[in-house]
């Protein structure tokens, strides 16, 4: 388990009634990529918000690096390492690009100083230092999700969950931010987790998939394994012809 | 027993103000600070009328404060309708300022004395030990009335139209509802409301000044934030705390603590806020998604 | 003039954290208030009145401007900073007279102004701990129970605030030169705490209070810090009024008052610096201006009508103030791009 | 972008500019002075418009009327007296630069609102200018050498005296014995109204049957009432220290919860604006006042003004301010007179001698009380809706100005 930079164990969250998270054990190690996916209303975004403090579970625990972080703040949690991406990029609209990413870098680094050639570093690795004195609400969707990746990256994480990223963007900005993805998870001491729909992306990226449905986990293996998996092929069909009929 | 009517009764007459400000405030999250003077112009309204039969008086009064509503949200709300809540507030009080102007240039600033009803009703009933005054079954006859009439109209078309912009104007407007129409709406009735709670203001206190209405608003306002943003039922809710909180502390301070009463109303607000800070039910507009 | 505005703008790739805003505003102020009282002498307590104001809404800009969160109790911090100056700077034996139950602390005049800072500074520091934790309008509505409990004291604390007949006989004598040098400090104070690591992460929590969490932000603590700081300047306005003006009563700070500076800050631009002086200036001249047009007239209400139309209309012209986010700055021809 | 950023260097120079032309195109260097040399100037520093307008407004004509009667009767020492004015739009803020307006433009002595905080700046700014400052009728003891300096004076009279007044009115004339006491805690002078009556009502040796507060903006006092029914006898007499409107609305809903006590109030509830049509028939409300405009003064003078003003405006004064305001006017001009200087400490050395000084009321002051304590009252009260006056009175024994 030490080995395991984030993991948790038997976490359940309930919304009146019904189960949204049911027992769910999840693990990412450094340098790993674990991708989870699921249908619509597994419980993914739930997991994601349990796992990084934006909710609590009614059971289970999470661990950030062998301590037990259950009780923390979604702040305080991201102080030690652990940080998210949002569906939407959440980018701080009338702020500027290079001070999204100084806001990110500030609370580790302490200095103002710091924190800014931290910014101009990864402005410069993801290739938009053009654009650092331009406010986040002029930026295009596709420069948006960029942005809010480097911006989670310069909190300088042992954790990332990114949540979605590659949902709205089409495909040539979908394969700019995947050669991101895993430049910044070979170059940089990170265990990443990705939430997303399209199966091409998540294939070509993953180590690991981790496969929910209704809550509980049904699955998880190498890309290859969860392809042929029969549960997460019932899973997927029975949700969508589901779906087809409502 | 005696303190729990004046607890209904205070708390009516801020339910029905604070219905008023919770319908505008769900459709377009704007915080309306000039609902004390639209109150106030239906007191005026009642002054001029002088001795014309009661319902005509109430009737005018409800005419001309609803569309004085409706007029405000078109000349001076509408341009700023996608602006920051903080510029809406803002501009209602231009509003406010402007039409409290107004009345000062025309009846002046003393006020006028009013009677809204004839002196039968405006007596006291003495039952079991009990000092009822007709006044306070009317303020809550009339919350309950307009209240019961609004929950109905809540499940006609416009009314769904309207409920769904309050959850969320974005979707609504999506769903092919009429932004002008819905908002035009809910200002329409909100008038309604400013114009009753006018009329039970003035039947209460018996005199209209500019500032007639200001701090009922102020309170109802308050009401709104407690209650749940946004949220009618919290509204109403709200504004019976606020009732039984400002009537409960005048009853029980000792009186040499008496004059920090409003010291006190506030903290017990604070103090709901600080165990409840989206409000007592939570109001759509508190809510954000992840 | 060498003054340029400079717009957060992608076509204008300018550092917006430029160092020349504090100096050009002071440069403003100090034109604009110098010329007024050299040529119209009987404007120089409008104009010294008018820098108390920008010292407020300067304060409350660095607060509101930056949380985002709407104060509606920030004229509470400029009545403790008032009463304190008052009670330091009152001589004693006026007190004995006047004001019997008042503490005997004798302070010199700038130090009472930095005590009465001091002091709204240590009320936000207690008041804060509630409610900074709160979001949105349920802050704005604990900010405005603040006022009105500091009001209700204030009223009925007789001995110490003199009820609400409030205090008088507070040395009087603001200079032109005292004021523009507090404007000063003010500017700069809430400059340096704007362009702090603390002051870019309230930005970003006003932006996306949900973002900012993830990366680390504890809103409430920097909007605690905010506060503080943002309280100590309106504590140290509060002062200068008392100062300015030799005599306040509670009512003095109270809703009047609250809607008057938050009428300038909005319609000056909240979200920057310039906006919040310029706020002052425009409403204060506009103010003048109508009285001077209702006076030669004779038209009763020209000032209040006038003053609400113009209202309407900037916010309608400019949503986000005069300014928006745009900061006055120094810039020769063509650095600003 | 260029054009954006000239565009926003000229939104500046144009603020700028404006701000500039604006305050240079104002008056006051270039506005009319009336000369010093031929004329003595009284500026009056009110809140003609705004909430107080419904006070100056009126005390603004009967000043005028003072002004023309001077004038017709040979000016000050055979010069004209003018007045001007400066509105404060009812701003406190707006106090002390209206009273500097009026003295840039040559004013020899100031009027001022009849409100200590609303005064206070124009008087402070005519302290401060060595000239004269006259309230019309603040009700604070501290308008004078205490809270704005020796040229201070006020016309009205202390809260403390108007509720030892009533206490004693209503101890001997009307033989009550129990009373409740009422306070609105919004303002000063109503705590001393309250406390004033309290002194002297126990030394007269009346029974204090319970206290309660309110504030001038409660909506309904209902809780009050309530308490106030909870007695098991209802008292002779509520001592009610409030004002108009706040206090209207609460006397409203006492006598319409069949609390019939006889009310003592003072003259902020003077006028029938406020109960005309919602009360008609209202009874049993009496207040002290230096001079009543309801036609039945003692003094024929004041009855002469009110007639006179009736005709000049057309409209029933309200309250005593335009007579208050009347004799201030009188009141400078006399100083002046008297002392044979316009110069204000020498019209304050005038001023500190008056007693019983005739000019409509009488008027005295001392060198340290600059509010009237001497004045006889007139109980102005209330009955089937008119006011009616009950004789002249003077207080007996007078409690401590000032709170201990």
């Amino acid at each position: 388990m030490t080995e395991d930079i984030l993991s948790a164990t038997g976490l359940v969250r309930r919304f009146a009634g019904v189960t949204a998270v049911d027992d769910v054990d999840l693990s990412v190690r450094t340098g790993e990529i674990l991708g989870l996916i699921g249908p619509n209303g597994a419980g993914k975004t739930t997991l994601v918000n349990l796992v990084t403090g934006f909710d609590r579970p009614d059971t289970g625990r999470v661990f950030l690096d062998g301590h037990d972080i259950t009780r923390l703040s979604a702040a305080q949690r991201s102080r030690r390492g652990l940080v998210r991406t949002f569906q939407g990029a959440r980018i701080f609209g009338r702020l500027t690009v290079r001070e999204n990413l100084v806001v990110s870098a500030l609370p580790r680094l302490g200095s103002r100083r710091r924190a800014e050639s931290r910014a101009d570093e990864l402005l410069e690795y993801g290739e938009v230092t053009a654009l650092r004195m331009t406010p986040g609400e002029r930026l295009s969707a596709g420069t948006q999700r960029i942005v809010g990746l480097l911006r989670a990256v310069a909190a300088q994480p042992s954790a990332l969950l990114i949540d979605e990223p590659a949902a709205g963007l089409n495909e040539v900005e979908s394969d700019q931010l995947s050669r991101l993805l895993s430049a910044i998870s070979e170059n940089m001491e990170i265990g990443m987790m990705i939430i997303e729909h399209d199966m091409k992306v998540i294939m070509s990226l993953c180590h690991r998939v981790q496969v929910l449905n209704h809550g509980r986990t049904i699955a998880v293996g190498s890309p290859d394994e969860i392809r042929r998996d029969p549960a997460v092929l019932t899973a997927y069909l029975g949700s969508s012809s589901g779906n087809a009929h409502a | 027993m005696q303190y729990l009517i004046d607890v209904l009764s205070q708390g009516s007459l801020y339910a029905l103000c604070a219905l008023g400000i919770a319908l505008t405030f769900g459709v377009m999250r704007l915080i309306n600070f000039a609902h004390g003077e639209f109150m106030m112009v239906g007191g005026y309204v009642l002054v001029v009328a002088g001795d014309i039969p009661v319902w005509a008086a109430l009737l005018s009064s409800v005419i001309i404060v609803g569309f004085l509503a409706v007029a405000t949200e078109r000349i001076a709300f509408r341009p700023v309708r996608n602006a920051d809540p903080e510029t809406m507030l803002v501009t209602s009080f231009a509003v406010s300022f402007l039409l409290q102007s107004l009345a000062v240039l025309l009846f002046g600033s003393l006020g006028r004395s009013v009677r809204v009803f004839p002196p039968s009703i405006t007596g006291v009933m003495h039952i079991g030990g009990l000092n009822i005054r007709w006044l306070d079954i009317i303020t809550v006859a009339v919350t309950v009335t307009l209240l019961v009439s609004l929950m109905a109209f809540m499940k006609t078309r416009h009314g769904v139209e309207l409920r769904a912009a309050a959850e969320n104007f974005t979707v609504a407007r999506l769903l092919g509802v009429k932004a002008n129409q819905v908002i035009g709406t809910a200002f329409a009735i909100s008038g309604v409301f400013a114009a009753a709670t006018s009329i039970v203001l003035a039947a209460q206190r018996g005199l209209v000044e500019p500032t007639f209405g200001t701090t009922t608003m102020l309170f109802a306002f308050i009401a709104v934030i407690v209650g749940g943003m946004g949220s009618l039922p919290g509204a109403v809710l709200g504004a019976y705390a606020l009732g039984l909180i400002s009537v409960t502390s005048q009853a029980l301070l000792p009186l040499g603590l008496r004059q920090f009463r409003d010291a006190f109303i506030f903290l017990v607000v604070v103090l709901i806020l600080l165990l409840r800070p989206e409000g007592i039910l939570r109001g759509h507009a508190a809510r954000v998604r992840i | 003039m060498t003054a340029v505005i400079k717009r957060a703008r992608p076509s204008v790739a300018a550092d917006p954290a430029h160092w020349s805003t504090v100096p050009a505003l002071a440069l403003l102020l100090t034109l604009v208030c110098g010329v007024v009282t050299l040529a119209l002498p009987q404007y120089a307590a409008v104009t010294v009145l008018a820098l108390v104001g920008v010292v407020f809404v300067v304060g409350m800009q660095s607060f509101a401007g930056n949380s985002g969160i709407f104060s509606f109790g920030h004229v509470a911090f400029m009545a403790i900073g008032a009463y304190t100056t008052a009670i330091t700077t009152i001589p004693e034996a006026t007190k004995k007279i006047l004001f019997p139950g008042m503490p005997e602390i004798a302070l010199p005049a700038p130090l009472a102004l930095v005590a009465g800072g001091l002091l709204a500074a240590l009320v936000a520091a207690l008041v804060g701990i509630p409610l900074m934790r709160l979001n949105g309008l349920a802050a704005s509505l604990g900010t405005f129970a603040l006022l009105n409990i500091v009001y209700n004291l204030a009223n009925n604390l007789d001995a110490i605030t003199g009820g609400s007949t409030g205090v008088s006989s507070v040395a009087q004598g603001l200079s032109l030169t005292h004021a523009l040098a507090w404007s000063a400090v003010a500017l700069l104070i809430v400059w340096t705490y704007q362009q702090s690591g603390h002051g870019l992460a309230l930005r970003a929590a006003r932006e996306d209070d949900v973002a900012a969490q993830s990366l680390g932000v504890a809103i409430a603590r920097e909007r605690h810090i905010s506060f503080v700081v943002s309280a100590f300047v309106c504590g140290l306005s509060g002062g200068m009024y008392a100062q300015a003006s030799g005599s306040f009563s509670p009512s003095s700070f109270f809703l009047v008052a609250t809607f008057g500076f938050v009428t300038m800050l909005v319609v000056g631009g909240r979200l920057s610096l310039t906006g919040a002086v310029l706020g002052v200036l425009s409403i204060t001249l506009l103010r003048e201006g109508l009285k001077v047009v209702e006076q030669a007239t004779q038209y009763t209400g020209a000032v209040e009508i006038g003053m609400s139309a113009a209202m309407l209309l900037t916010l309608l012209l400019r949503p986000l103030g005069l300014m928006g986010t745009a900061e006055l700055v120094f810039a020769r021809r063509g650095e600003s791009r | 972008m260029s054009l954006r950023t000239r565009r926003s260097a000229l939104t500046v120079s144009a603020t700028t500019a404006l701000l500039l032309l604006a305050a240079c195109g104002s008056p006051g260097a270039g506005g009319a002075s009336p000369s010093g040399a031929t004329a003595f100037v009284i500026g009056y520093a009110g809140g003609l418009s705004g909430m107080l307008e419904g006070f100056e407004k009126p005390a603004l004509e009967a000043a005028k009327m003072a002004v023309e009667d001077i004038n017709r009767d040979g000016g000050l020492n055979g010069k004209r007296v003018e007045l001007i004015t400066q509105d404060t739009k009812s701003d406190i803020d707006q106090g002390g630069p209206a009273g500097q307006a009026l003295l840039a433009k040559g004013a020899g002595a100031l009027l001022v609102t009849a409100d200590y905080n609303f005064g206070g700046g124009a008087a402070r700014a005519a302290q401060a200018a060595g000239v004269v400052a006259v309230s019309v009728g603040a009700g604070s003891p501290k308008f004078g050498v205490q809270g704005i300096g020796p040229l201070a004076f006020t016309m009205g009279t202390s809260g403390a005296g108007d509720g030892a007044l009533t206490a004693e009115w209503a101890y001997e004339k009307r033989a009550a014995r129990s009373a409740y006491v009422l306070l609105d805690d919004t303002t000063d002078y109503n705590k001393d109204q309250c406390r004033g009556f309290q002194t002297r009502w126990r030394e007269l040796g009346g029974v204090l049957a319970g206290q309660d507060t309110f504030k001038n903006g409660d909506a309904s006092i209902s809780p009050q009432i309530t308490r106030m029914k909870s007695l098991p006898k209802t008292p002779d007499v509520i001592a009610f220290c409030s004002y108009a409107p706040g206090g209207a609305v609460a006397l409203g809903q006492l006598r319409s919860a069949g609390i019939d006590s006889l009310i003592l109030t003072n003259s902020g509830m003077d006028g029938t604006y406020w109960f005309e049509k919602s009360m008609p028939e209202l009874s049993g409300v009496a207040l002290p006042v230096s001079a009543s405009v309801w036609g039945d003064d003692p003094a024929e003078e004041v009855r002469r003004f009110v007639e006179r003003y009736k005709e000049k405006t057309g409209s029933q004064p309200q309250n005593m301010y335009p007579v208050l305001a009347y004799a201030a006017v009188q009141a400078i001009v006399q100083a002046a007179k008297e002392s044979g200087s316009t110069k204000g400490a020498d019209m304050a050395e005038a001023m500190n001698k008056f007693t019983d000084k005739q000019l409509l009321i009488p008027v005295s002051f001392t060198k340290d009380t600059h509010i009237d304590v001497r004045r006889p009252a007139r109980m102005l009260v209330l009955d089937q809706g008119k006011w009616k006056t009950d004789g002249l009175r003077s207080l007996k024994k007078a409690p401590p100005l000032f709170a201990e």
